[in-house]
């Protein structure tokens, strides 16, 4: 099910549908991490990432328009080499994850493991170095996303519709702007 | 600290008058050089002759952690390029018109171009030598792109440039290799001389040093940029350029490239490459300068010839091919300046640097006539002239080596006389083709002159001077 | 909790890599493919599920929180690029209408 | 249960200063980012620029202060479980992006002035840039040379978008963007390799049990060519260069200027934390692999360099073939040829860093001016700068006394040592080539210009520009001093001997 | 004052006169020239003279000229009888002709005046210090400034095309001469180690002394001839041909006549070309072993005398037949000093001196009465109009010839005596019948020329109608050395058999004695070549003047053209050497050095760049290239490791 999304991540020519298929994998992998006695990250991956994360791209799909790929772009050769370099990729991956003789694991309470409290524990005792370096990256994330999705109002005299007239943007030596 | 005045000096003195008012700038710069060339001469007159190791040394750490220290000093073999180099300095200076454009400038790097060579005559650490070696080449790409003549100085200069470095670089490699090869993690070349690394290791150092040596002489076939450097010299750049500069490869030869590497051979002896290169150079050169018609060119060629002696005589392993080399050194820094500065008078006079478009300037400048038959029977090798005792003593090396050598190299003392009798006999004799009236030569230009022709009746005439204090040569373990 | 006793056995850990193993594979493959800016983000959050599922496997198989916890690292980071990058199509879409990627090609050379 | 986790809950006041101090250049940092974040919202929109430049200033003087003082006085160690540490070698990077966030501030304040996009956030991004940096050198642990890494790339990847609605930027942005985030996929993905073959994550960790237990050893194999990948990629090594020039062009200049030094630095560090102090046990299989990109880098960057028309796309090829020189001294490894990375890099700073910031004066309000015809006569415009453009060329270009002949100097005596001559050769035949192309920036400096408008400079620019110059000067004439710092930039206690 | 003062004092006179007379010094009044041109030389006559009265001898070194290693070499001055016995005749003859200049050279304007006048000097002084140098070096010295300075008197009419292209074919077969001796004292010295003519021979002559390359057993403890010896000698020879114009390095000798008459005279008759017979004569003790080198010398010596007095016979320009005939003289002096006669070889040297130089100096007076015109077909009659100069000519063409009692005959004959008497030696024999021949030659030549000059009526376009007699100091020089060509002779009679020896007594201590003694055959057969060939100097006579008979080269037409373009060796030259050499400097210019070593270097730059344009294709700016590269450098780097990891 999962491999069978992944495809259908990569195939289906409409965004939509693309998005769609990926919440697809998202979920059936969470099922995985729910076998692999990680609670905590299957209730993360439900609620987050195949709820917000995945909302906010058909929210920006849809602000954007549904545009169907067009059939025919640049690079001909493109598809096939990529094939063909994904394929002789998987194989090298496949042939060193083969065979694989794993570590001991260690001892671990297996009735805690990946349990809401321990996580928690873990994140605020041990990992809260990494806790905090994330905070400040979601900071920054969203600062740099308020500052790009600003309105620029004319006032500040900087880029302002600048939109309009991308050629005078490099001092005068660009090709004129792809138009659609 | 006197032998860090020499080079010092200059290059401070250089990056003051860059930037200096133009009409001041001369003046200032013909002080600077002239008092270093009293240095290098005080050097050159307290020098012990009986010493066998450098003198004037000095010594300090630079860069521990690599054993690099900031060592200069001088023997029998490096003081006489360093006042060489300091008088053509003052030469070139004296030589610079001041009307040219940006004098200041061009003043200040002709003096940071001797800075560069006098630091790299006397430098006795590797990394130290490697840097004035480079460094020298700043200046003179510039001289060469920014005040170059011609049509498009700019490539001259960088094809120089790139030349020049493709074997530098790889000297580079060499330099580490050395370090490294010896175990002995120094690069004192002193100390160097005495531990040298196996024949295999010898092998491809010596390859990657003489390759460096032999652009820069240049030795035959690697002399490409030098007619399109020359050419687009300035004269009073050219006079240290061509005077000194060649100078520079021949010396590494001799300072580096013999002492450090004694027995190079794997399948394959290169201390016979060289030499026979070195005969194919004077005998293409010769062959080169009688084709040429345009006069400046000529002599570029000549020189090829001439440090084709050169680099025989040093590789003719022996005390006299290798002291009649360092002479011969000399010499040619001496010739070959007074060539150029002529051959550029007559053409300002004249117009033209094509020899076979002159004819009869005797007749309208009987002085200028004069001096230019003295430097070219000079530059022929006439005995009683300076150049004559170089090429014995080079040629007599060489014999001693192999006979054959001498007698191919001999081919080129025939051939001299063919090209530099054409260069004086079509300039100066037969009947004149040019009607537009003449000057003779100026004071000026006489006073320029002066000190070279003196030199070359001196050290003609009393070669002794010189090989007397060369002494250091026989002990210095260069001749094996 | 784990009624199905799965965790530690090798064949299906290794089953679980080679899931993974794929899906990376797909997403590589996916933004090599599509010309859709916005497709090539969501392949790129393909790979990383992938990797999340790679971490959490080892973490099961280790028996060591360090996976899991790294997982969660992942997903925020996710979340982060495609927030910004979201953001920066929008930009681009205010002044030019990109569906194909090759259009961005401007600068090259 | 709760008996289960309490035992866990034991993290003591004095635990907490001990790590904080470790990791104080970075707190300090943080600590002027939220202010900085503060101050933009609450002045006025007039006056948000400068006081957030003004914040992140001293900021940077501070976090510098303290890494300096550290430097001297304090002892490295494990923080935070061993997933950070205030070790030399974190320092000696935590001092240079110090000195290059002022460095950036100082050219970056009059750029954005000029080009009327005097914005708070600039500022903030660049100190989240820097921030993520520091934390990249001082991990040492998996997840948090991730985390590092990814605060510095997406700070970043705005920032190359700063030029808003300037379809340059924008493609820079979404360029860098995309196939960053592709790249960090294959870096935590191997990652999460190398974390299934040792077991932690934790690097000093991993090197001590790799070393016990050669298991998994394909794992760790099939990680090491994901991460080198990865890591190539960040430094902007061939043949994962390809989005160089086109970001680098895109960005604004100070945003390259910045990236081209401080990326490519926080990148070695952490190749350098990773393969050379986790993964010292396999280091044939990364040195093999880094061989291969270094002379890919090298050849390719050079060549690519010789054609280029743009100052920013000429500097960004020839900052991929000097990652491929400093490449060699990683593969050299050992304190020598490690220590000549780092003064590589120091050094490196000051001649690009100086190099674009000479390009950010040429830049007009609408745009920047990168092409080479824009040096035209910059001798006559402004002959200090023409002097010290000079300076930084000649020095890239690797001749002495400048610096950067020193630099390579090192690096080449390390691989030569190492026995990776064939590699030098390639580096030292490669660099005749680049000798070429930095003499043609230097062609326009130089030549005659009709246009008599001096080229008029603000003091913070040319002070920053003058130091790059006098120290690309100063330091060639006197390396020791950088290079000890370098070798105790090594602890052998952390790389081995 | 010492002998070493004096010989120093001998030297430096004619320096400081030239010094006196260069740059500048025809600002002074023309007759400081006068005086200090021919004074100096006199000056150092005189110096001569009390050497030799003070029967003066040895060997001076004044001070250390090059010190390097083994390679020591001082300035030492030898003098011997050898030596001062040269330096006389340079001296005596160079002053007249130098005096005889002053009047020849009158109507140039000042600068060219003392500026020849300098050249003179300056060739005295050459030629000086080459006769009184004591070891090879400045030997060599000396030999390449008389080289010089002949090159400087061809070109003295420096606007004259043909003349510059004279003085530097002169210089540079000269300077092949020069290779020549240079590789010869690098050869003696790298055996002997030493480079003074004493250190040398004391080491050939020694017994006991063996080279390091030569095998010496006990049975031979013999001063022995070596290859290295026989090198030697050869390379020497070298210098001596191309300095004394003998086959095959001769050619530059009749173009040299370019040169003003006095020139001619003095450096191209009397001393200059007779350095390589002084040469042989200082290095007998090496000829003396060198028995091959010897030989050749005399063979050499005996083709040239013969091969130039042939050419001779066909020349209408009067200085060219002059200039044949010497060279065919300095033939004679080969072959003397070849076959070891040295004191007969240097008599004639004397003696050829005197007579060589009236003629020159003679014909100069023709040559001047005439506007510089020099064909003789163009004179004739001048007996009756310049009557002075063609008795004084005619005494010189009768020495040449070799008609008793003048310097000639006894000087010529007692060389053809000499090879006669050799005993058994079978290679004197030849050389003597070449020199037989040879002589009767040159009474054909020598009456030809001057029944063509002088006797008969005037050729009906001579330049100029009435002719006149030179000024007295041009005459003057011409009555002493015409007295001289008459009694010079007699101070040595040997050819007769009887009377004095005194050149041989004087030079026998330097050269040594001529090991045997002439019988009376060879005093018959003197007689006898005498009359032929003053019959045949009559019968010139008849087949120029009264056209009796009908020219002998209307029977042999190919013959005549053969000898008038002088067998052909200009143009084999100029095919062998000189236009080969222009071709291959074209050649290497055209299609080696600029496509070739030039090439390599450009196209290297071409290629990069152009390698460099084709790689930037790759950048296209499409996003999914970049990360198809990237992909793709992700699997090679994969695989990569996969084989370092397997292996």
């Amino acid at each position: 099910m999962a491999v069978a999304g992944g495809i259908g991540v990569i195939t289906f020519r409409e965004p939509i549908r693309c998005v769609l298929s990926l919440v697809v994998v998202m979920i059936a992998l969470s099922v995985l991490f729910l076998l692999l006695s990680a609670q905590f990250v299957f209730v993360a991956q439900i609620i987050v990432y195949a709820g917000a994360v995945m909302v906010l791209f058909l929210f920006v799909i849809a602000l954007l328009g549904p545009a169907r790929e067009s059939a025919r772009g640049r690079l001909r050769f493109q598809p096939w080499l990529a094939g063909l370099f994904a394929v002789v990729f998987l194989v090298l991956a496949w042939t060193m994850l083969q065979g694989v003789q794993y570590r001991q694991p260690d001892v671990a309470d297996l009735n805690v493991f990946g349990t809401v409290q321990w996580i928690g524990i873990e994140l605020f005792t041990r990992y809260l170095y990494p806790f905090e370096l994330t905070s400040i990256l979601l900071l920054v994330a969203a600062i740099g996303a308020i500052y790009l999705s600003r309105k620029v109002d004319s006032r500040e005299g900087g880029p302002s519709g600048e939109g309009l007239r991308p050629a005078d943007g490099t001092g005068g030596d660009l090709p004129p702007p792809v138009d659609r | 600290m006197t032998l860090t005045i020499i080079w010092l000096t200059p290059l401070i003195g250089g990056v003051l008058i860059a930037f200096m008012p133009p009409h001041w700038s001369k003046l200032m710069a013909a002080i600077t050089a002239i008092f270093t060339l009293g240095i290098a001469a005080a050097v050159a007159l307290t020098f012990d002759p009986s010493a066998h190791s450098y003198q004037f040394t000095e010594e300090i750490p630079w860069i521990p952690q690599y054993a690099i220290f900031y060592r200069l000093g001088v023997d029998g073999i490096s003081i006489w390029l360093v006042v060489l180099n300091a008088l053509l300095t003052v030469i070139a200076v004296l030589a610079t018109p001041v009307s040219m454009r940006n004098a200041n400038r061009f003043l200040g790097l002709i003096l940071a171009m001797g800075s560069g060579l006098a630091g790299v005559f006397m430098a006795i650490d590797l990394v130290l030598f490697y840097v004035f070696w480079e460094a020298m080449l700043i200046p003179a790409y510039f001289l060469l792109w920014l005040f170059g003549e011609g049509e498009r100085p700019g490539r001259a200069a960088v094809k120089f440039v790139l030349y020049t470095l493709a074997g530098s670089l790889l000297m580079l490699v060499g330099v580490i290799g050395e370090y490294v090869a010896t175990g002995q993690h120094t690069f004192d070349l002193a100390t160097l001389a005495t531990i040298p690394p196996s024949p295999a290791i010898q092998f491809g150092l010596f390859f990657v040093f003489a390759l460096a040596f032999a652009i820069k002489t240049p030795l035959f076939p690697f002399h490409s940029w030098l007619p399109d450097a020359y050419l687009a010299a300035p004269t009073p750049m050219l006079i240290t350029f061509a005077g000194v500069m060649g100078k520079a490869g021949a010396y590494g030869f001799l300072r580096i490239a013999i002492p450090l590497f004694p027995n190079p051979v794997l399948w394959w002896d290169w201390r016979w490459v060289i030499p026979v290169l070195a005969v194919a150079a004077i005998i293409w050169g010769a062959l080169m300068a009688i084709a040429q018609r345009d006069m400046k060119l000529l002599v570029a060629y000549s020189s090829v010839s001439h440090m084709g002696f050169i680099v025989l005589g040093i590789f003719a392993l022996n005390v006299q091919g290798q002291q009649g080399a360092v002479l011969q050194m000399v010499n040619h820094g001496i010739i070959v300046p007074a060539l150029f500065l002529m051959v550029a008078w007559i053409a300002d006079r004249a117009g033209t640097r094509d020899r076979s478009a002159l004819g009869g300037l005797g007749a309208r400048m009987p002085v200028m006539a004069g001096l230019f038959i003295v430097v070219v029977l000079a530059a022929l090798g006439l005995p009683g002239l300076n150049s004559f005792v170089g090429e014995f003593m080079t040629l007599l090396g060489a014999w001693q080596r192999t006979p054959v050598l001498a007698v191919l190299g001999a081919i080129g003392l025939v051939l001299a006389p063919v090209y530099m009798l054409r260069l004086f006999q079509g300039t100066m004799q037969g009947e004149p083709v040019i009607r537009k009236p003449m000057t003779d030569i100026e004071t000026g230009q006489l006073a320029l002159l002066t000190p070279l022709i003196l030199l070359m009746f001196v050290l003609g005439l009393y070669p002794n001077v010189l090989t007397q204090l060369m002494s250091a040569l026989g002990q210095a373990g260069l001749a094996r | 909790m784990s009624t199905l006793n799965i965790g530690g056995s090798q064949l299906d850990s290794s089953w679980f890599l080679l899931l993974g193993a794929i899906l990376f594979t797909l997403g590589t493959a996916g933004v090599l493919i599509r010309r859709n800016p916005l497709v090539i983000l969501i392949c790129i959050e393909l790979m990383l599920n992938a990797v999340n599922l790679t971490l959490i496997t080892f973490s099961r198989q280790l028996q060591n929180p360090e996976g899991q916890l790294f997982a969660l690292m992942v997903m925020t980071v996710a979340a982060a690029e495609a927030v910004v990058g979201l953001a920066i199509l929008v930009d681009i879409f205010r002044v030019r209408d990109v569906e194909d990627v090759d259009d961005l090609s401007e600068l090259k050379g | 249960m709760t008996l289960l986790l309490a035992t866990d809950i034991t993290y003591s006041w004095g635990q907490a200063v001990s790590d904080l101090s470790q990791i104080a250049p970075i707190a300090a940092l943080t600590g002027f980012l939220l202010f900085a974040i503060v101050t933009d919202l609450a002045l006025p929109k007039s006056r948000r620029g400068d006081a957030v430049a003004m914040v992140a200033a001293v900021g940077y003087v501070l976090s510098l202060a303290v890494a300096v003082y550290r430097w001297n006085y304090a002892t490295g160690g494990p923080a935070y479980k061993g997933y950070a540490t205030g070790d030399t070698f974190a320092l000696f990077f935590e001092i240079m992006f110090a000195v290059l966030g002022i460095l950036t501030v100082a050219i970056s304040h009059p750029y954005l002035k000029r080009r009327g996009m005097l914005e708070g956030e600039f500022h903030i991004l660049i100190l989240a840039t820097v921030i993520g940096m520091m934390v990249l050198a001082s991990a040492t642990s998996l997840v948090t040379v991730f985390l590092g890494l990814e605060l510095l790339s997406i700070a970043l990847y705005i920032a190359c978008g700063f030029a808003r609605g300037e379809t340059r930027s924008q493609e820079a942005a979404a360029k860098y963007l995309l196939i960053g985030g592709f790249a960090s996929a294959f870096v935590v993905y191997g990652m999460a390799l190398i974390y299934g073959g040792s077991g932690t994550t934790v690097i000093p960790e991993i090197a001590t049990r790799l070393q016990t237990s050669s298991s998994g050893n394909s794992l760790i194999l099939l990680g090491i060519v994901l991460m080198g990948v990865g890591f190539a990629f960040k430094v902007s090594a061939a043949p994962f260069h390809m989005w160089t020039p086109d970001v680098y062009q895109g960005a604004p200049i100070p945003v390259t200027a910045f990236m081209s030094v401080g990326t490519k630095a926080a990148a070695f560090a952490m190749i350098i934390r990773v393969f050379a102090g986790g993964l010292p046990h396999l280091a044939p299989e990364w040195q093999a692999l880094l061989a291969f990109v270094a002379a890919t880098s090298m050849i390719v960057g050079n060549l690519m360099a010789i054609t280029q028309s743009s100052l920013k796309r000429l500097l960004a090829y020839s900052g991929v073939a000097q990652a491929g020189y400093v490449l060699i001294g990683v593969i050299a490894g050992g304190q020598s040829g490690l220590a000549a990375v780092l003064f590589y890099l120091f050094v490196y700073m000051f001649m690009n860093f100086g190099a674009f910031a000479v390009v950010t004066l040429l830049a007009g309000p609408d745009g920047d001016r990168d092409r080479l015809s824009d040096l035209n006569g910059l001798y006559q415009r402004n002959p200090l700068m023409a002097i010290l453009m000079t300076v930084f060329m000649l020095s890239l270009a690797g001749f002495p006394p400048f610096v950067g002949f020193f630099g390579k100097l090192f690096l080449f005596t390390a691989g030569v040592s190492a026995g990776y001559t064939w590699l030098v050769v390639v580096a030292v035949l490669m660099s005749v080539v680049s000798v070429y192309y930095y003499v043609r920036v230097l062609i326009p400096v130089w030549s005659a210009t009709t246009r008599t408008d001096k080229l008029e400079t603000s003091a913070s620019s040319t002070m920053a520009i003058a130091i790059s110059g006098a120290l690309s000067l100063v330091l060639g004439l006197y390396p020791t001093t950088l290079l000890i710092a370098g070798q105790l930039g090594i602890p052998s206690s952390v790389f081995g001997p | 004052m010492n002998t070493g003062q004096l010989a120093l004092l001998l030297l430096l006179l004619p320096a400081a006169g030239a010094l006196l007379l260069a740059g500048r010094g025809w600002r002074m009044p023309r007759i400081v020239t006068k005086i200090v041109g021919p004074g100096v030389v006199w000056a150092s006559f005189i110096v001569t003279l009390a050497l030799f009265i003070g029967k003066a001898s040895g060997d001076i070194t004044y001070f250390t000229w090059i010190k390097s290693g083994s390679f020591v070499v001082p300035f030492n001055l030898l003098v011997d009888n050898l030596s001062i016995f040269m330096c006389l005749v340079i001296t005596g003859v160079g002053g007249l002709i130098v005096t005889y200049a002053v009047g020849y050279m009158a109507k140039e304007d000042d600068p060219s005046y003392s500026r020849f006048f300098t050249y003179m000097d300056v060739f005295i002084f050459s030629m000086l210090l080459l006769v009184l140098a004591g070891n090879f070096v400045f030997l060599i010295v000396g030999w390449a400034m008389v080289g010089l300075s002949s090159y400087f008197l061809i070109g003295f009419w420096y606007h004259r095309r043909s003349a510059v292209l004279a003085a530097r074919k002169a210089f540079v077969m000269n300077v092949i001469g020069d290779v020549g001796m240079i590789l010869g004292a690098f050869v003696l010295f790298t055996t002997y180690h030493a480079i003074t003519y004493a250190g040398v021979f004391q080491k050939i002559t020694n017994p006991n002394y063996c080279p390091p390359n030569a095998i010496c057993t006990l049975s031979l403890r013999i001063a022995t001839d070596s290859p290295t010896l026989e090198l030697a000698a050869f390379l020497l020879l070298v210098g001596a041909i191309a300095k004394s114009a003998q086959l095959p390095l001769h050619t530059w000798l009749p173009d040299a006549m370019e040169g003003p008459t006095p020139v001619s005279a003095l450096i191209h008759a009397a001393t200059m070309v007779t350095a390589g017979v002084y040469l042989v004569g200082r290095m007998h003790p090496i000829y003396d072993l060198a028995v091959y080198a010897h030989a050749a010398v005399a063979i050499v010596g005996a083709v040239t005398a013969l091969f130039a007095a042939s050419i001779a016979i066909v020349q209408t320009d009067i200085k060219r037949v002059l200039a044949y005939s010497t060279m065919s003289q300095i033939g004679y002096m080969f072959l003397a000093v070849g076959i070891g006669a040295y004191s007969a070889g240097f008599f004639h040297l004397m003696s050829h001196a005197f007579f060589k130089a009236l003629l020159f100096m003679a014909a100069g007076n023709v040559i001047h009465a005439m506007n510089d015109e020099q064909d003789m077909r163009k004179y004739g009659g001048l007996l009756k109009q310049l009557p002075r100069t063609s008795w004084s000519f005619l005494i010189g063409a009768v020495s040449l010839v070799g008609i008793i009692p003048f310097a000639g005959f006894f000087s010529k004959e007692q060389i053809l005596g000499a090879a006669f008497s050799k005993p058994d030696d079978t290679l004197a024999l030849i050389v003597w019948g070449i020199g037989f021949v040879t002589a009767l030659i040159t009474g054909f030549y020598t009456g030809r020329m001057w029944w063509m000059s002088f006797a008969g009526k005037p050729s009906p376009d001579r330049p100029v109608e009435h002719p006149h007699e030179a000024p007295s100091v041009m005459l003057i020089p011409v009555f002493v050395l015409a007295a001289l060509a008459t009694i010079g002779g007699l101070i040595q009679t040997r050819a007769l058999g009887f009377g004095p020896q005194a050149v041989s007594d004087f030079l026998s201590s330097a050269v040594g004695v001529q090991p045997w003694e002439g019988g009376i055959a060879d005093v018959i057969v003197s007689i006898i070549t005498m009359i032929l060939a003053g019959l045949l100097f009559l019968a010139a006579y008849r087949l120029y003047v009264t056209r009796a008979w009908k020219p002998w080269s209307s029977r042999f037409p190919r013959f005549q053209t053969l000898l008038e373009r002088k067998y052909y060796f200009d143009e084999i030259y100029n095919a062998a050497f000189v236009r080969p050499m222009d071709a291959a400097a074209e050649f290497g210019l055209r299609d080696i050095e600029q496509p070739l070593i030039d090439g390599v270097v450009v196209t290297t730059g071409v290629a990069t760049e152009a390698s460099a344009s084709g790689l930037s294709l790759t950048q296209s700016g499409y996003f999914r290239n970049y990360v198809l590269v990237f992909l793709a450098g992700a699997c090679i780097a994969a695989i990569l490791i996969l084989v370092r990891a397997s292996s």
